[in-house]
């Protein structure tokens, strides 16, 4: 069942935050303000707690109902980032759920994310995991891939991406402030949205 | 990590609780603080709000002459979007809410979400960025909003007690916030009870130069100096931005771990700085206002006042942070 | 160590610069600091003093309805005879003077002399002695003057400003002390310029219990604890000692380098205690007001009120670091 | 000339304090408030001061503007004990002096410590060096020592008189409030007492 898929991918998610909660706030002690761990590992928390405790009824709703959960519980800059994500792909996303249509709801979700923070790709953002990990679905969409190598490629993006925000001059959140001495880290938030796209790999991979 | 707390994510509600027994003036009420005699019609709403960790700010200025309701989020973290519109639906006196915002993507993402929202009351936004150590331009967030924080406040919230519009009170708050600059230094790292340890490592013979007040890192580090340089270097900084003119409103603010005893020692060298620029410290402010948890170190925020605003200022105000004139 | 200063030498001259810049409402001569708008004829002057490093205590609170002058002495040193006859004179509008003084041989010794030496002024002393944590006994120094303090000060500040003649406001005075008591806890040490390093350590994992103000280690060193197992510690002491009933002034003081949220944190669970032994807390204070350089940690002053006390408290106060009803 | 022998006194006690000023403001710092060290050399620096710009013109002068000055601009506990030692010396020593006369000034400066601080021996403080010492004085005085032998004598019982509060129990000063923790540590001013001494003989012995 799709709902049981979408849950799944929220439950390993959880778990991946919550096991790198600590490097995670770390990458956030050293260019930003040291809670991006504690912030997705409370907000994440909620969205199981919700999704519990009145069961969506599709996978669509799984995505609103963590998106609102993330918008209402998270609070800073990645509460409402996430939020608006999973929101807007759960508005989009259409049943029956194909990989087509998933990629569609995701590449949605994250112009969502661009259009709120205003962050284009290499400002050091989130953004810079999540858009090259639309962009590898969309290609394996056009090729034709098989759902896991979609979803496996997707994360491999979301997840080089990351590291490419290492040499980069933070231009949006917290780490803008900086200036020259945002260089050499690697961005939390795109860190966790890494996470986030090696979870879905692992459970619908 | 040392820290008078029951746990790490309890601290928040805890020191809620401790606010709400301490001050009968208060209301706390699903993570807001509000002023217990309001709304009050007519009377437009201050609203503000950010993460916790900078006590007095936000909650310590509710009351008479400043906010009505303070939304805290967990430490360092905006507070979320329903707490913003609890607050600003709790303290509209029919006349609107002015929602006050420190210019963060997290704190501006989510009033902006609530402004949203809100259903049924009309809100005007004013945003606060006043450091100058964060360089401004179109292609970033934009300068930190710090101490003038506080000016804002404390000047809208006596505009809105004499009963001016929304309009009026949010072109106010966002004068004194264009008249206002702030830069700040750390002597040491706070700690988050979350994290448990410092958010950055700072050797004994070093401070961090243009530090903001959640434990970021700041844009240099030099060696430790004397007060005096340390000032200075503030100053020049503030100089070099908004040029010292007139009569001036001046904050030497504590960072939290700082004691009185040496935010004088810096006032005594502030106030040198600003004559011999030739401006006058008509008003100040010495203490720990914006603070980052147990930072040491000292910010100075500097605003240029008017005969408007020097009477908004001197106007009366009575918070469990500010209170004068009753 | 890290400090905002500009040498050890410098830094009670130099702070005492900083408080007269920011503040016109007071006069500093001779390291002395006075009320700008005294001495008043007919009015009782209170003078009190002792070492520097508890700001805002004792400079902090000149002003109306509470000190005439403040003698500030070096870091943990109570001040000269010479200082203490300056103020004592200075401040004497013909109704004589009180002399505040905490209980410590030091502070002691040098108001007995300067009493002794100053003429043609009629001087009261009180004694403040509110620290549990010493035992009282005949053969040693007595109990040490810490939070009490600003009780005293303030309700014989109150009392002296409407004319009550000088045998009254010493016997308010000492009547505060004696209804009053205080218990420390540190976390961290202190660390005096002069001396460059903390005077005690203290392991990350331990508190001291029973501290001073003056960087003096406690009588005991338990495991750090939750701030609610703390606040009962220090609550016990005094309950102990003096029982908790009635209406109750609560002052929960931080130390220097607490912030403001923690001192919330204990507040609460203070305030669940005096609720729990069926006392009330109708008056608090939270803040750093005592303090001992940057150290960490807290207070708790109690005061059992009654009605007259209560109205003393509630007067008008306008000094740099207590102020209301002004 | 008896005078300059008294100023040389307070130029060896200056040094000898100004040598051990980190050790006594380390004692007081264990037991105390980690100022004892800072406190007397400012104090003894204001003496020197003093006795150079207006130079007294006997032995006697010399103690009372040393005891004067220290009241002056000491403070803490030390400048009115120490101050009120030097005074009463001052006011008791005869001229010419003899040493059975200073040995007898010298007892009722530490008789007025005594009353000032309401100590006795026994109690942890300076009097627990300086009372040995005069009782030594005293007894040599007595055996009609030669003055290198008695001033030697009573440097020594002063300084055993210091290393003898370490086992003590405080019950006066600072100390006093630790309790059974003050137990183990040499007393502060028992050990510049015994400084005091040691400059006396060895400018006088
Ligand atoms: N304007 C923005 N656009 C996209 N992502 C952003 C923006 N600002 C911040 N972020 C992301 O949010 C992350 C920080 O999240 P978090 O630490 O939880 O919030 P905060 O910065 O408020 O403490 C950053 O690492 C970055 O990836
Ligand atoms: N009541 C007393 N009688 C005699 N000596 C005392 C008394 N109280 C303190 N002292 C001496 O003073 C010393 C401390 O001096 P100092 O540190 O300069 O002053 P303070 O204790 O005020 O900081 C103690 O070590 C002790 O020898
Ligand atoms: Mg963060
Ligand atoms: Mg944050
Ligand atoms: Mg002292
Ligand atoms: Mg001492």
């Amino acid at each position: 069942m799709e709902r049981d898929l979408f849950v799944a991918w929220f439950e390993e998610a959880t778990r991946l935050v919550r096991a790198d909660r600590d490097r995670l706030t770390r990458l956030d002690a050293a260019i930003g303000d040291a809670d991006h761990g504690t912030n997705l590992d409370r907000g994440l928390t909620e969205v199981l707690k919700e999704l519990a405790g009145s069961p969506p009824e599709s996978g669509a709703q799984v995505l609103t109902t963590a998106g609102t959960t993330l918008i209402r519980r998270v609070g800073g800059a990645s509460g409402p980032l996430y939020g608006s994500l999973f929101r807007q792909m759960g508005k989009a996303l259409e049943t029956p759920v194909t990989l087509a249509g998933f990629a569609g709801a995701f590449e949605e979700g994250v112009v969502a994310v661009e259009r709120l923070g205003k962050a284009v790709l290499g400002d050091k953002t989130m953004v810079d995991a999540l858009a090259p990990a639309s962009r590898a679905l969309a290609l394996a969409v056009r090729d034709g891939a098989e759902v896991s190598v979609a979803l496996g490629q997707a994360a491999r993006a979301a997840q080089e991406g990351s590291k490419a925000t290492i040499p980069l001059q933070a231009r949006k959140g917290r780490a803008s402030y900086l200036g020259e001495r945002s260089v050499g880290h690697e961005d939390p938030g795109a860190a966790s949205a890494a996470l986030f796209m090696a979870a879905l790999a692992s459970v619908a991979g | 990590m040392k820290k008078l707390i029951n746990s790490a994510d309890s601290v928040v509600e805890d020191a809620l609780n401790g606010m709400a027994a301490a001050h009968p003036s208060l209301r706390v009420r699903d993570r807001v603080v509000y002023r217990a005699d309001g709304p009050r019609p007519g009377k437009v709403g201050l609203v503000s709000g950010g993460g916790s960790g900078h006590e007095p700010l936000h909650a310590g200025f509710v009351g008479h002459g400043m906010l009505d309701a303070a939304c805290p989020g967990e430490i360092f973290t905006s507070p979320v979007p329903d707490q913003i519109i609890e607050a600003t639906k709790g303290v509209d006196g029919g006349a609107g809410v002015l929602h006050i915002v420190k210019n963060y993507t997290g704190d501006v993402l989510n009033f902006e979400m609530a402004a949203e929202l809100v259903e049924g009351v009309e809100v005007a936004g004013v945003l606060v960025d006043d450091d100058v150590a964060v360089q401004d331009s179109l292609y970033t967030a934009g300068r930190r909003g710090t101490g003038a924080t506080l000016f804002v406040e404390k000047m809208a919230g006596a505009l809105a007690e004499e009963g001016a519009p929304l309009a009026e009170v949010a072109a106010v708050a966002a004068e004194v916030d264009e008249r206002s600059r702030s830069f700040g230094i750390a002597l040491t790292s706070c700690t988050t009870p979350a994290a448990g340890k410092p958010t950055f490592d700072l050797p004994e013979t070093e401070v961090e130069l243009g530090i903001g007040i959640h434990g970021e890192p700041g844009r240099a580090r030099v060696p430790l100096a004397p007060a005096r340089e340390l000032a200075t270097m503030a100053m020049d900084a503030l100089h070099g931005d908004l040029p010292l003119r007139g009569d001036l409103l001046v904050m030497v603010n504590g960072m939290g771990g700082t004691p009185l005893m040496e935010l004088y020692v810096v006032f005594a060298e502030v106030a040198a700085y600003v004559k011999g620029k030739g401006a006058r410290v008509t008003r100040s402010l010495v203490g720990n206002y914006v603070t980052s948890l147990e930072m040491q170190g000292f910010s100075v925020t500097v605003c240029r006042l008017d005969d408007a605003l020097t009477r908004l200022w001197d106007a009366p105000v009575e918070t469990p942070g500010l209170r004068w004139g009753r």
